[in-house]
């Protein structure tokens, strides 16, 4: 008449569906475990739905308008009109495929995808609660913690989703607003501020402190924040939101800067964009022996494991930096360990990525953080307009810019310009192999192309550049 | 090969043996639409249609006896009975004529039927969903009693009694239904029923036990060190597979036995009787029972006080070595 | 003398307050105020104490637990046309019967959380939750047969499902009942499943009622949404059985808005819109409908019942949640006496629990 | 609730005497606060608590022997007395905290990383021989050979002599090293006493020439040894002290009521010893062919560990090769071993007489912490008594 609660064994139980998931989800699955992963909404998580690749797609989107409009003097005249209904719909396409294509390898590797929200009800135990209430009960030998990151809530703004939204709002509207005002310069305002700009909408971004893109070299972000002011993108720096009141049809928000001047700006969109924090709360956590750092995250070692012995942690919910490629290294690494294999996460490098006009994209320390490490250190720096494929392709902004110690080990790769997000690929895996200047320079890089850049600008450093 | 747990085991053993023999029929309280409470026969419905997956009324003694008459007519019912805490509303159909009906028509007429039940505590449910019923029906002469430790087995195992000419009851224990996977080959393969199974080598001491009770018993060994424990899974209450006890137990001279049966008239009891006549002078220790107590399945509250488990067992095993 | 019809039976349906709150004034029973706010109360009562037990079970606080959601009116209805006196055989989804019988619903939570402690302070004439579907019929028939043996004007009224009418014992009760003339009241609360089997696959028969005729007594379908009608059928069966009438078999036509159980999942044999239809028969919204009419309801009047219930569930909780029974309950009760036997098995579980703790 | 445990301080220090308590009960400590000083055979030390809290309990008194891993503080964590609503208390569970440790920057690939973690090294104590110090696989492998050799340098210099030309080095390994152990632990932990005796066995002598022929008929060697066994076994079961073993855990003598003989078999390999079970309930004869197969069995490396266990007494037979006494080692964990020698014709005084005699010397190696020498010598006189005219321990055994 009545089931009681039937308790399902498992080896390892995942708890969220996202890169870091389930990686470590399939990972483990391919080294004979028996795998359950538990996602409260869509496989894929914040990456796949609102975070990486909707963005991305618009963006992309956004750049291919605005290249047609700004043909530049090629002798190209264009113009274009576009259905923003459409492109989103594109954009829902390409998240279901990808969506899809993670369920299917789920599937394939034996993975058991329960959809609900998990709870550790000890350090050996969890509940599975499904949307519809009905509960599940997990035993597991190790769990593997990989509930990622959510937006964090501005007090002042409460998201509202009509007016106040956030970056998962902002990538779901259904019409380009005409003029929106962006709380926060990282790079999640750089990036939206910089693709509605250029689909025509006036941007307004208010950032709290001196600069944005703060953890960039500064010399980076010159080169964006001149291009964001040719988009007619307005920065305010050192200003802060004091209110909004509503005025005909559009609301009107009122930011006064450190000198006290008060500024009225137009919005029909508030993007709300402060950072994120981590997914935490409600799973448990009390009752399992699994600590917390200093500002919240979970701790872990080299291995993933946190201080619960049974229990490893991965992706965002780890700690900055915050990125879906560091998730899905870890889940690796954390199905590796769980099954006796020696993985460790012990990576020299994690690349950072900003896709603004033009893109930045960073490796390993830059001049400041070197210094500040006891290095001494050698730049070397090389501007694209030097180089032949950039006046080719007419991208000709920006530069890339080598750390490294005298002895010549790379430090740090620092670009900025057209593609930046595609070279910074090799710089990563200059860094990982701890390659010196001499390695760099010496690597024949084809001829006209973007990344000649890295070679000439690690020549740069060892002073025997020719091309500048 | 793929992994399974018992649920999905026993669904498998369903679908291929009803594929192979049409003869074969699933009948029970919500087994059709529902898939059976607890899902064990998902899907048959839909392959096999409503004439051979039937769901009945709510009625257990009618549900035995139909399918009685269902066998001698040259049927094979399998027979859900959602809980074992129901199963004694069968009693009278099994044990005055089910059991009997090859002896009193000397072989004219016999009934090849399986009664499957839910079996056994620990899933923290409701009264009359925890109890362990096996002794009514072990000492019902001419039905077999089986009941699984493991999904490889429990496929087995229900095969054979579905293909046994004679009834069987064969409990699943329900706290092991997702308990844990492990390799269950597709196909045809049979485990012969009668036959007990020694899952440790060991000198020293003997520990005998079945169904769900397999695994605390597992866990209890790993407790115990410096003493060679040989663990016997019964798998068949009836017929008793008395080789292998007697053979193990003359080895070590020293027995546990754990059920979570009441003790009084439990298995338990039977297999000490033919130790004590078969390997009487062989014994070291007084054979020590680990069992449920002489009282009602109590509510989850004080049920795991109730029941065996690993820190009970390790003890009997520890003072039984050491008598 | 050729063939010819000897026998003619029907059975009647009775309905009083229709979905929409109209009332038919030729059978509105004469209520006063008092009692029908003591009706209303009940089954909001009964409804705050069923969504928090189901509530308490998604939160692994509660063990697997059945709700009476929708089935408010019959059970309250048919509680309150009771005397303290007469005897109640629940079967195990009657928790409105129980609430209205005055039963503390901190002992309902804790028999729900796992012990059978709470039974002990029950008061009498209200018998334990009997989970084997249809047994509790028989035990009713007996306490009625007692009663009339010993000259006691007192009925006992007994509740079970559609999927009870299949067992043997349901048979078996109505037949006794009918040769006995036991002072009996069945009340077969028809809420249309039986977990997963709708009634029609239950029983070929058109009414469940109708099964009363064949034992040789009258058995009447009522609409079991509407409170009035399902308390006017039990006072007229009640009245009846205790004035030497016999039995009588009441079907309360209504529907389990819920799951069967926390671990049940309908959607896996029901459809949506089957139960929109049903909630539009809400028994709990057309009372209120009612009462308004008659100027009983307001909307403060609705938040100070809610208030007051919701007050009441939670020290109900508090104080379940807070009891763990004895140990010793497990061995005390099998017999009057405890037997030797017996005290051996609890000094060695006790001893057992000490070097357990002493580690 | 949290137990701080009075931590392992290393060098094999397994216990201590409290000497002063630095905190009281209610008082509220931080994280890697001393709370009490404790005197080792090495030093005083302060024992710090590894978490913040306020201590609830203390264990023990001043001036007590507390042993390493016992609790010595119990603490109630922060937030802890508020107690914690919701249906059961949070689960008193001992917490296994593991320490997190930063990752450090190292100059090698990600392959080599991996080897390195692969073969159980610490990269950070590898020095590189790749441009500007990187680390190569090279310089890992390298790092495992030098890490045995490194291990080897600590012994000083003139203990090592110089490897000479004319000197062959066979590395001490599998079962040589295993008895090498066993000996070196059995002789350091039993204070061995021998005693010496010699046994006419002229009756046995003979009798075994009148049974070899039978015996060979039903293909069996009949050997003196089978007869030892038996005679042994009957005299053992006078002497239970000589069929027992010391359990150093609890410090008790464990009778033993059951007879397994350890026989000493030598082999290629070096000396194994398989185990003949119950040799109470066996014949001379099962006991001869069990010791020929466990001998062959041994010999050829194919006895299984089983029948190398389980022993209660040991008989060494190695006295057959030469010698005339010996003083053999217990064979852990018996508190007894008995090393027979030779037959050799003997001129005996009988009743005045010379006569030549079948002489057996006979020497007993006993664990003087279970047994002295009085008992030894009585258990000696008994099987002398046996071997002298085996018809007495023969009815025995019927």
């Amino acid at each position: 008449m009545v089931m009681g609660d039937i308790v399902t064994g498992c080896d390892v139980l995942v708890i969220g569906g996202g890169p870091g998931g389930y990686s470590a989800a399939i990972r483990a699955s391919q080294l004979g475990k028996d795998v359950i992963l538990a996602e409260r909404y869509g496989l894929g998580g914040a990456c796949v739905y609102r975070g990486c690749i909707p963005s991305k797609a618009l963006i992309h989107a956004a750049n291919f308008i605005y290249d047609i409009k700004n043909p530049g003097d090629m002798g190209i005249k264009g113009s274009v009109e576009f259905d923003y209904k459409k492109i989103q719909q594109w954009k829902f396409q390409v998240v279901k495929k990808l969506r899809d294509g993670i369920e299917k390898l789920c599937k394939k590797y034996g993975v058991q995808v329960i959809k609900g929200e998990a709870y550790f009800e000890s350090p050996e135990k969890a509940r599975i609660t499904a949307p519809d209430g009905m509960i599940s009960k997990v035993q597991f030998k190790n769990a593997i913690i990989a509930t990622g990151s959510r937006s964090r809530d501005f007090p002042e703004l409460p998201v509202d989703g009509k007016l106040v939204i956030d970056s998962n709002g902002a990538l779901g509207l259904m019409k380009v607003p005409e003029d929106m005002v962006i709380i926060g310069g990282g790079y999640i305002g750089v990036e939206l501020g910089t693709m509605f700009a250029k689909l025509g909408t006036k941007v307004n971004i208010v950032q709290d402190s001196s600069r944005i893109l703060s953890i960039f070299d500064s010399e980076l972000v010159e080169v964006v924040s001149r291009q964001m002011k040719k988009l007619g993108i307005e920065v305010y720096l050192n200003a802060v939101f004091s209110g909004v009141h509503d005025e005909s049809n559009k609301a009107v928000v009122a930011i006064s800067d450190d000198k006290k001047k008060e500024t009225q700006l137009k919005a029909d969109k508030i993007l709300v964009a402060v950072g994120v924090e981590p997914n935490i709360e409600n799973i448990g956590l009390e009752n399992t022996h699994v600590e917390l750092t200093e500002s919240g995250f979970i701790k872990v070692d080299g291995k993933q494991q946190t201080t619960d012995p049974k229990i490893y942690a991965v992706g965002d919910v780890t700690g900055p930096p915050l990125m879906a490629h560091k998730a899905l290294r870890q889940g690796k690494v954390a199905a590796e360990v769980l099954s006796g294999l020696p993985g460790a996460f012990d990576n020299r490098a994690i690349p950072l990525t900003v896709f603004s006009d033009p893109e930045i994209a960073a490796v390993g320390l830059d001049e400041e953080s070197a210094r500040k490490n006891g290095f001494e250190i050698k730049t070397g720096k090389f501007p694209f307009r030097a180089l032949g494929s950039a006046q080719a392709l007419d991208k000709t902004e920006g530069f890339v810019k080598v750390v490294a110690r005298t002895n010549g080990e790379i430090l740090g790769l620092h670009i900025v310009g057209s593609k930046a997000s595609t070279l910074i690929g090799e710089a990563s895996h200059s860094i990982e192999m701890a390659a010196f200047l001499e390695d760099l320079a010496g690597t024949l890089h084809p001829h006209p192309t973007l990344p000649e850049a890295l070679a000439e600008a690690a020549e740069a450093a060892l002073g025997k550049v020719i091309h500048i | 090969m793929p992994k399974l747990n018992m649920v999905q085991a026993i669904n498998l053993a369903l679908h291929e043996e009803m594929e192979k023999d049409p003869a074969v029929l699933a009948m029970g309280e919500d087994i059709g639409v529902d898939g059976g409470v607890f899902r064990v026969t998902e899907g048959l419905l839909d392959k096999f249609g409503s004439e051979r997956v039937i769901d009945t009324p709510l009625a257990e003694s009618g549900i035995v006896g139909c399918a009685i008459g269902m066998a001698v007519s040259g049927l094979k019912p399998v027979v859900e009975i959602q809980f074992e805490g129901f199963s004694y509303m069968t009693i009278d159909q099994l044990a005055a004529h089910a059991s009997r009906i090859r002896y009193r028509s000397r072989g004219m007429y016999h009934c090849q039927m399986v009664i499957r039940s839910p079996y056994g505590g620990g899933v923290k449910a409701l009264e009359h969903h925890s109890e362990a019923v096996a002794t009514f029906f072990i000492h019902i002469p001419g039905l077999k009693v089986v009941i699984p430790s493991n999904p490889y087995d429990a496929k087995g195992l229900l095969i054979s009694s579905i293909r046994d000419p004679d009834p069987v009851f064969f409990f699943e224990p329900k706290k092991l239904y997702r308990a844990f996977k492990e390799e269950v080959p597709e196909g045809d393969y049979t485990v012969p029923l009668g036959t007990g199974k020694k899952l440790t080598q060991g000198d020293d001491v003997t520990v005998i036990s079945w169904g769900a009770m397999v695994m605390v018993c597992q866990e209890a060994i790993k407790k115990v060190t410096n003493i060679g424990v040989e663990l016997i899974d019964l798998r068949t209450l009836s017929p008793l597979d008395e080789k292998i006890i007697i053979d193990s137990v003359r080895k070590t001279g020293r027995c546990v036995i754990v059920h979570e049966e009441p003790r009084t008239l439990g298995l338990g009891a039977e297999i000490i009787a033919r130790i004590n006549e078969k390997a009487f002078l062989y014994l070291e220790a007084p054979i020590k029972r680990v069992t449920g107590y002489d009282v009602p399945v109590p509510l989850p509250k004080l049920e795991d006080l109730y029941l065996p488990d690993p820190e009970k067992v390790a003890r009997a095993i520890v003072e039984t070595a050491s008598f | 003398m050729p063939r010819q019809k000897i026998l003619d039976m029907s059975v009647d349906w009775l309905s009083i307050l229709d979905p929409e709150g109209n009332v038919d004034i030729t059978l509105e029973p004469a209520l006063d105020t008092e009692t029908l706010d003591k009706f209303y109360r009940t089954m909001v009562l009964t409804r705050l104490f069923d969504e928090k037990a189901v509530k308490l079970q998604r939160q692994g606080r509660m063990l697997t637990y059945g709700s009476c959601l929708g089935q408010e009116a019959s059970q309250i209805g048919s509680a309150f046309a009771m005397k303290p006196e007469d005897w109640f055989f629940p079967a195990f989804r009657e928790h409105g019967v129980q609430i209205a019988r005055g039963i503390p619903m901190k002992l309902l939570y804790i028999y729900w959380m796992g012990s059978e402690d709470a039974n002990m302070k029950i008061p009498l004439k209200n018998f334990p939750v009997a989970i084997p579907v249809s047994t509790q019929i028989l035990h009713a028939v007996g306490a009625a047969w007692a009663s009339k043996l010993q000259k006691q004007n007192i009925a006992s009224v007994v509740y079970f499902g559609d999927g009870a009418t299949s067992e043997g014992d349901f048979h078996e009760g109505m037949n006794f009942a009918g040769v006995f003339k036991t002072p009996t009241v069945f009340i077969c609360q028809n809420n249309q499943y039986a977990i997963s089997l709708p009634r029609e696959k239950q029983t070929a028969s058109k009414t469940l009622a109708q099964k009363a005729l064949a034992y040789g007594f009258e058995g009447i379908q009522v609409d079991g949404n509407d409170v009035l009608a399902v308390y006017s059928a039990t006072k007229a069966a009640l009245e009846k059985a205790k004035s030497g009438g016999g039995p009588t078999l009441i079907e309360c036509f209504t529907y389990r808005l819920g799951a069967h159980t926390t671990s049940d999942d309908p959607s896996r044999y029901r459809k949506k819109d089957e139960e929109e239809e049903w909630r539009k028969k809400d028994p709990v919204k057309r009372l209120r409908i009612y009462l308004e009419k008659k100027g009983i309801w307001s909307k403060n009047y609705e938040e100070k019942i809610i208030k007051e219930a919701s007050e009441e569930i939670e020290k109900a909780v508090e104080e379940a949640e807070a009891y763990n029974p004895d140990v010793s309950n497990m061995f005390k009760y099998v017999f009057a006496e405890m037997t030797s036997n017996l005290k051996e098995q609890m000094d060695e579980l006790s001893g057992f629990m000490a070097k357990k703790k002493g580690g | 609730m949290l137990d701080i445990k009075f931590p392992d301080v290393g060098e094999g220090i397994t216990e201590g005497t409290l000497v002063k308590w630095l905190v009281k009960v209610g008082d509220e400590v931080k994280a890697d606060q001393a709370v009490a000083e404790i005197e080792t055979d090495k030093a005083i030390v302060e024992i710090p608590t590894s978490k913040g809290g306020k201590v609830s309990k203390l264990y023990g008194k001043e001036g007590d022997t507390i042993k390493v891993g016992n609790p010595l503080v119990s603490l109630s964590l922060p937030g802890e007395e508020t107690g914690v609503t919701g249906a059961e208390a949070k689960p008193e569970v001992k917490p296994e905290v593991k320490v997190i440790e930063a990752p450090s920057r190292v100059l090698a690939a990600p392959s080599t990383r991996r080897l390195a973690r692969e073969l159980g090294i610490d990269i950070s104590k590898v020095t590189g021989s790749g441009p500007g110090g990187r680390i190569i696989d090279e310089d890992i492998k390298k790092f495992t050979k030098v890490k045995t050799e490194a291990a080897a340098e600590v012994l000083p210099q003139e203990i090592m002599p110089e490897k000479r030309p004319d000197e062959e080095r066979i590395p001490i390994k599998g079962i040589r090293k295993t008895i090498g152990e066993r000996m070196a632990k059995s002789l350091f932990t039993a204070p061995h006493v021998v005693s010496m005796d010699e046994a006419d066995v002229s009756e046995l002598v003979s009798l075994r020439e009148k049974e070899k022929q039978a015996a060979q008929e039903k293909g069996v060697k009949l050997t003196y040894l089978a007869f030892i066994v038996k005679a042994v076994v009957v005299a053992l079961k006078q002497h239970p002290y000589l069929n027992a073993s010391l359990d150093p855990r609890s410090n008790e003598i464990v009778l033993k009521h059951y007879y397994n003989i350890g026989i000493a078999v030598d082999t290629p390999e070096g000396l194994m010893v398989p185990v003949i079970k119950n040799a109470d309930q066996k014949s001379i004869m099962e006991i001869a062919r069990e010791t020929e197969r466990l001998s062959e069995e041994a010999r050829t490396r194919k006895i299984k560990l089983p029948d190398m266990k389980g022993n209660t007494f040991t008989i060494t037979n190695i006295g057959s090769i030469g010698g005339i006494f010996s003083t053999p080692i217990i064979n852990p964990p018996d508190v007894a071993i008995l090393g027979v020698h030779r037959i050799r014709d003997m001129p005996v005084i009988v009743n005045g007489e010379i006569k030549p005699r079948k002489i057996l010397p006979l020497v007993l190696s006993f664990d003087h912490r279970v047994l002295d020498g009085a008992q030894a010598a009585r258990f000696m006189n008994n099987l002398i008594g046996y071997l002298k005219d085996p018809d007495l321990f023969l009815l025995d055994v019927m």
